[in-house]
């Protein structure tokens, strides 16, 4: 029975996956950039999640053509609206965190967070 | 609703908004107008939000419906109760911009002046969005402009390490962001909707609580980063340490509160926490994280030498005071957190700027280098006692109106053992400051700081006014209250 | 009878304003004694013309902005509270004169007279104040106001004691906190009345727990023992701030305060039902209060006769004579309640003729231990003399001060069928005349070591507030049954409690 | 041992999601709530009310229009925060820069780029004018924009963009999308209705449909322009520091 489920909400299975192995690889990982990566894992794994909210089977682009007939069934537009906004703000945190980094590295001459660790006393 | 007035709900966003958007403009063009842009700027916001309280308190709360769409289709600004706090966010928002102007000419490079005032009127901007809004997207969308504005701020003064601390912020922040963000999914997957009053509404109709329970855990989890709740509080010492001190007073005083506001949104506007619906021991797993917040908080600032880094840990301790409060969920707690949500944010605000005075002065800011400046420079230091006599809890100041309520409330919910850590930690507090207070006065200089005399006006003026609120706040301490408590009442409705 | 009026919140804000003009302009020693002693004397001229009527029982009501529902910032001057505000009043102007005296050539002059000015303003306040919540708001303002004083010196020494005075009094203010919150809770208010605001029907053993609280709580403050540490150590301070503050204003708070808590938050009649069963021992709330006085009394007295500095010993006899009070408020009977309460002044004017002395003695002479006091009486004879007449009037030597509260208090003891006590406070006298005969002996007796016999007084300024307190001592003893006196405010406030 | 625990927790808060999951509404599913309560509307009247046959861009731009001025604030904020942590050099001011790329354009790729670069642009130009209809809008073609900037300063080095693209020119137009929503907002204030509103009642019905086809126009511009322009200061800013 809940196998079934999960494997009725497969999508939701492999978002929450990546949001964990994400979450992994920040904890763990002890280079800056790596732990990064392991931060785009997370965010791809929530808009995973939101889009497969939004999404329904067979349904079509939510974009409406003239002439075509009523009744054809869209997927859910909203979330793909809301994915749009997280993208951007994806890419503004990124930006910035490749900022850091550098400056970091600049001031620092490491990129390792054990190491860091040290120079702060 | 007539005139312009009726608009002011979302012109307390746009104008900031415009005025960082116009900032590097001005910049470009004259770098001395920016500082006088953003006050005019902060103070015109004010104006508004000033208005718009005393509108809210005779006629209770505004919605505003973006473009006309009426929710859920559209956003809704609703300012509420809640959002009075918007009032407290410009009026500092504007004294930290008169104090920034002095330590920003000192302590930053000529091109990096705009971009610093551009990211103040930005981050107050997100945060006077983040209050007001009605939409839990929304929410998220402002939350990360004060996010990423309060990363990058952080890390302007170019010190060493400063970059170290606010990646470490970044890191945390983003994660916690996308703990929210995955909430709003959640939720989203199961009401189809984003307004959070029909979120709210919806979550009565849905079966599907295990859902809205993770959801509400990732909320809180994600707010609680935000707000430095032990344990994920490992960010912010080094954060507000060493951001340059006028975005120290930022963070610590409003900043943080983001977190708490959102969490105030999620527990009671969208679940009604004390409502029908029982999502386990949430408030009591917050509650005790909150009594060893403050115990911890207090416990580490008492081994700091650094001044900013102690007012840092005490911004630890004194958020778990806010959210012990909101987590006993009866009606004095809640009030007490309500309350000192302000009177933090006073405190706060006036130590940390009182820190940059000093620090502007003397270049100092170990405790051991900074023994006898009381006697060089008095009006900051006179400060600095009566904020740290506040934040310690001692009667008549605004620091005490929250311990006596929160106090209050564990005995109504019936958790006296958690007024006892309240107290314990007020305890600890006193040590630290203390510490302070004796460097400061009650010791002869180790340095010749012979030359150091009391700041410059533009540093000191706001730090005199935040002084006397410390104080007036204690006496007329039921003035926040006419706001406080119409929203306690709608949250325990 | 209740009059609205200002005078109750005029009396305390004088000093406050004095002290906030020493801040301002106190770097000029003219106008720093000016503001003082003008500013004492404007508020003895304001708390006494008060009194004729608290006399008669009108009391005055200031009520200031509420604070919250139920809870609201008010001072009310009923007897007691008259009766703690005049005493408080008339020492601080001699201290002032003490102290412009004692303070000559120290550092740190303007801060020194400003905070002295705050502790007696709140220490007014805590007289006045007519709620729990009042009186908490002052008794920690006083906590913090201490402070500097205490740490005045500076020395490492100075600072340890300090902190503890810190630790201290400060934990004993959060259990106050914690019990004026559950008190507020329990009973919905936290104004203070005749008859006590707490019922039986809250539960034995929650009002058991909320008394034992709140007696910690001012115990620190009233130095019970075993809370009573910071006492001695706080010795350190200068002699005026010995004198004032922990002969009177500070330790006076918290026993006042127990007063308070015995008689008007809880009340006279719901005292003498609080009995609680512990493991098949039933203990009243109010001999426990009485056993812990009693320890004190002995306890204290014991440890003074330790004691070779001169200004600890007086401590220790504080702390003794302090559990006094404690002891006539907690026998629940009418005659030891009123003892209790005249103790009050009667212990301030001896203890304080007493620290004046020992001032007098370390600024003149330089010696601070009482092995170095041989023949002091050639010296300063008239000093010694006042000394001595403090002292008996501690041994409780009829017609001096200190008898009146001891016979009220032993009457007390018999009223209340508890003639234990009567024992214990004959052993006190003898233990009293123990430590303080010697001191006596040994100035007068005794030859100086260096034979250095010419008298050389100190000061006038310092002289005459020995010379007067010793003279009240005698006058109070004399003259205690005349209206006008001590003695009659007490018992129009405890006709009023114990109705 | 560490990562072992780690892997532990993370593990239990998997389960913790999967016991979420399993109560979810099921995957795709046309009657499930998402479908039911908010977003018919946005289909049946999205293309009358939204003014857009793309319903994503009508709730974008109209719908959700707010989020999405919050959403260009948050680049707005990215582009103030690089510069905040690295800094921006003027062309004047520089001196530490060195003109060309370290490795030297071949004449090959100069030519190559050359050719293409305008074809990018065009197609960002397509991409922003295009998203009301199709798949596209002022994101989506300010990155393809942004790419093309890029680009070229790969190839022909920081200086001569910098040389090519004026600071007095750039800092305008990094503000425009805020500024552009801004106007756009005001005007619906100027008819006496809400803030981003975009159909004025106040008006003729061809003036009405007219003046929003304005707006979003100017709307998706302004986000294509700026967004372009702000990833190109961005990756000045972040390129400019290797060099040095």
């Amino acid at each position: 029975m809940i196998v079934q489920k999960l494997g009725a909400n497969f999508n939701y299975v492999i978002a929450t996956l990546l949001f964990c192995i994400g979450l992994f690889t920040v904890i763990t990982k002890p280079n800056l950039i790596k732990k990064f990566m392991g931060l785009n894992i997370m965010e791809a794994s929530v808009f995973l999640f939101i889009v497969s909210v939004g999404a329904v089977r067979e349904g079509s682009a939510p974009i409406v053509v003239k002439g075509m007939e009523k009744g054809v069934q869209f997927v859910n537009p909203l979330p793909q609206a809301l994915i749009l906004t997280g993208i951007v703000v994806a890419v503004s945190t990124t930006a910035l965190a490749l900022a850091l980094m550098i400056k970091l590295y600049e001031q620092c001459g490491t990129l390792d967070a054990d190491e860091l660790k040290g120079m702060e006393e | 609703m007539a005139g312009v007035s009726g608009h002011f709900p979302i012109l307390i966003v746009v104008v900031p908004l415009v005025g960082a958007a116009l900032t590097p403009l001005i910049g470009h063009w004259r770098r001395r107008l920016c500082m006088p842009w953003a006050a005019l700027v902060m103070l015109f916001t004010f104006a508004m939000t000033a208005f718009l309280g005393v509108r809210l308190s005779l006629h209770g709360p505004i919605g505003y419906h973006l473009g006309s769409w009426e929710p859920p289709f559209g956003i809704e600004i609703y300012f509420d109760y809640v959002a009075a706090l918007t009032f407290v966010i410009a009026l500092f928002g504007f004294l930290v911009i008169i104090f920034s102007k002095r330590y920003v000419e000192k302590e930053l490079e000529e091109a990096k002046i705009s971009t610093y005032y551009t990211l103040i009127l930005l981050i107050l901007a997100g945060m006077i969005g983040f209050v007001v809004t009605g939409d839990m997207f929304n929410l998220f969308v402002f939350l990360e402009i004060i996010s990423l504005s309060g990363y990058a701020l952080i890390a302007i003064g170019g010190e060493k390490l400063t970059a170290m601390a606010a990646f470490k912020y970044l890191l945390v922040g983003a994660i916690s962001s996308l703990c929210v963000l995955l909430g709003v999914a959640f939720l989203y997957s199961i009401t189809g909707t984003l307004n959070m009053r029909d979120i709210s509404h919806m979550l009565t109709l849905t079966d599907a609580t295990r859902v809205a329970s993770v959801a509400l855990a990732l909320f809180i989890v994600g707010f609680a980063v935000k707000a430095a709740m032990f344990p994920l509080h490992i960010w912010l010492p080094d954060a507000h340490a060493l951001a340059p001190s006028p975005v120290s007073a930022l963070l610590s005083g409003l900043v943080v509160k983001t977190g708490i506001v959102g969490m105030i949104r999620v527990l009671f506007n969208v679940y009604r926490i004390n409502g029908p619906l029982n999502y386990g021991p949430v408030l009591n797993i917050m509650a005790w994280l909150a009594g060893i917040t403050i115990i911890l908080g207090a416990f580490f600032a008492f081994f700091q030498n650094d001044i900013k880094m102690m007012f840092a840990y005490s911004t630890i301790s004194n958020i778990g005071y806010i959210v012990m409060g909101l987590s006993l969920a009866s009606y004095f707690g809640i009030v007490g957190g309500l309350i000192h949500v302000f009177n933090h944010a006073l405190i706060k605000t006036t130590l940390f700027l009182c820190a940059g005075a000093i620090i502007y002065k003397t270049g100092y800011r170990k405790l051991a280098d900074l023994q006898g400046i009381g006697k060089k420079m008095p009006i900051t230091m006179g400060a600095i006692v009566i904020a740290a006599v506040s934040i310690v809890g001692i009667p008549p100041t605004a620091g005490f109106i929250c311990k006596w309520f929160i106090i209050l409330g564990a005995i109504e919910a019936g958790k006296p053992v958690l007024a006892g850590m309240l107290l314990l930690g007020s305890l600890f507090i006193v040590a630290y400051y203390v510490k302070i207070i004796n460097a400061a006065f009650f010791r002869e200089p180790v340095h010749e700081i012979t030359e150091v005399d009391e700041a410059p006006a533009s540093m000191l003026i706001p730090i005199v006014i935040l002084a006397i609120g410390c104080l007036l706040m204690g006496v007329f301490a039921y003035a926040p209250l006419a706001f406080i408590r119409p929203a306690v009442t709608g949250f325990l409705r | 009878m209740e009059v609205y009026d200002i005078r109750p919140l005029l009396a305390p804000l004088i000093s406050l304003v004095c002290a906030v003009l020493i801040f301002w302009l106190g770097d000029n020693t003219f106008l720093r004694r000016l503001f003082s002693i003008s500013s004492s004397v404007l508020k003895w001229m304001i708390v006494m013309s008060m009194f004729p009527a608290s006399l008669r029982g009108v009391v005055y009501v200031t009520e200031l902005l509420p604070f919250a529902r139920g809870i609201g910032f008010i001072l009310r001057v009923d007897a007691l509270g008259m009766f703690f505000a005049v005493l408080s009043s008339t020492l601080w102007i001699i201290t002032t004169v003490y102290a412009i005296g004692y303070m000559e050539g120290e550092h740190a002059r303007k801060r020194f007279f400003a905070f002295f000015a705050i502790c007696v303003s709140t220490t007014v306040g805590v007289a006045f104040a007519g709620n729990l919540f009042t009186l908490f708001v002052f008794y920690e303002m006083l906590t913090i106001a201490t402070y500097p004083l205490v740490i005045h010196e500076e020395t490492p020494d100075a600072m340890k004691a300090g902190r503890k005075y810190l630790v201290y009094t400060l934990t004993g203010g959060s259990l106050i906190l914690f019990a004026t919150a559950m008190t507020f809770y329990l009973a919905g208010t936290v104004t203070l009345s005749e008859n006590g605001i707490l019922s039986l029907q809250h539960g034995v053993n929650t009002l058991f727990f909320l008394f034992v609280l709140f007696i910690m709580g001012f115990g620190v403050k009233a130095a019970i023992m075993p809370l009573h540490g910071w006492l001695p150590s706080a010795m350190v301070a200068p002699t005026p701030v010995s004198a004032l503050l922990h002969a009177v204003a500070v330790v006076k708070a918290g026993v006042f305060g127990i007063t308070r808590i015995v008689y008007n938050v809880f009340g006279f009649h719901l005292i003498k039902q609080l009995v609680v069963h512990f493991s098949g021992v039933a203990i009243s709330a109010g001999s426990l209060l009485a056993l812990a006085a009693a320890i004190t009394i002995i306890g204290g007295s014991l440890m003074a006769l330790l004691q070779d500095d001169f200004k600890k010993r007086l401590a220790y006899s504080t702390i003794s004579q302090l559990s006094y009070i404690v002891l006539g408020v907690a026998l629940l009977a009418p005659s030891g309640a009123m003892g209790g309460i005249v103790h009050l002044a009667n212990q301030a004017f001896m203890k304080i003729t007493m620290f004046f002395v020992a001032g007098a003695i370390a600024k003149k002479t330089g010696k601070k231990y009482i092995s170095q006091l041989h023949g002091i009486g050639f010296k300063m004879p008239i000093t010694l003399a006042t000394f001595t007449v403090a002292s008996l009037g501690m041994i409780g030597l009829p017609p001096l001060a200190g008898f009146i509260t001891k016979w009220y208090i032993c009457l007390g003891a018999l009223e209340a069928k508890q003639a234990v006590f009567v024992a214990i406070m004959l052993i006190s006298s003898f233990l009293n005349a123990a430590y303080f005969l010697p001191i006596v002996y040994r100035g007068y007796f005794v030859k100086p070591v260096d034979g250095d016999t010419a008298v050389s007084e100190a000061h006038w300024t310092l002289l005459a507030p020995c010379i007067i307190c010793a003279l009240y001592v005698i006058a109070l003893g004399l003259f205690a049954d005349l209206p006008f006196v001590p003695l009659a405010l007490a018992r129009e406030a405890m006709t009023t409690f114990l109705r | 041992m560490r990562k072992f625990l780690i892997f532990l927790c993370l593990a239990i808060c998997w389960v913790v999601f999967l016991s979420a999951v399993v109560e979810m509404p099921p995957f795709g599913d046309p009657a499930n709530i998402t479908n039911r309560h908010v977003v018919p509307r946005y289909l049946e009247e999205g293309v009358e009310e939204g003014g857009a046959s793309n319903i994503v861009t009508g709730i974008i731009l109209n719908y959700r229009g707010y989020d999405t001025m919050g959403e260009v604030t948050v680049i707005f904020t990215a582009l103030a925060g690089v510069l905040a942590v690295l800094k921006r050099e003027d062309v004047k001011t520089s001196t530490t820069m060195v003109a060309t790329s370290p490795v030297g354009p071949s004449l090959i790729v100069t030519t190559v780029v050359k050719l293409l670069i305008p074809f990018i642009v065009l197609f960002a130009v397509y991409t922003i004018l295009h998203g009301d209809v199709s798949p596209g809008g002022g994101f989506q073609g300010g990155a393809v924009f942004g790419a093309s900037m890029i680009h070229y300063t790969l190839i022909f080095g920081l200086l001569t963009y910098m040389r090519k693209i004026r600071l007095a020119v750039k800092v305008p137009l990094e503000s425009a999308a805020i500024l552009s929503f801004a106007i756009a907002g005001f005007i619906g204030l100027f008819f006496g209705q809400k803030f981003l509103t975009f159909l004025m009642p106040a008006l003729s019905h061809e003036a009405q449909y007219l003046l929003r086809h304005a707006m979003l126009l100017l709307i998706e511009v302004g986000i294509g322009v700026a967004t372009g322009i702000i990833f190109g200061s961005i990756f000045a800013s972040l390129e400019k520091v290797e060099r040095i």
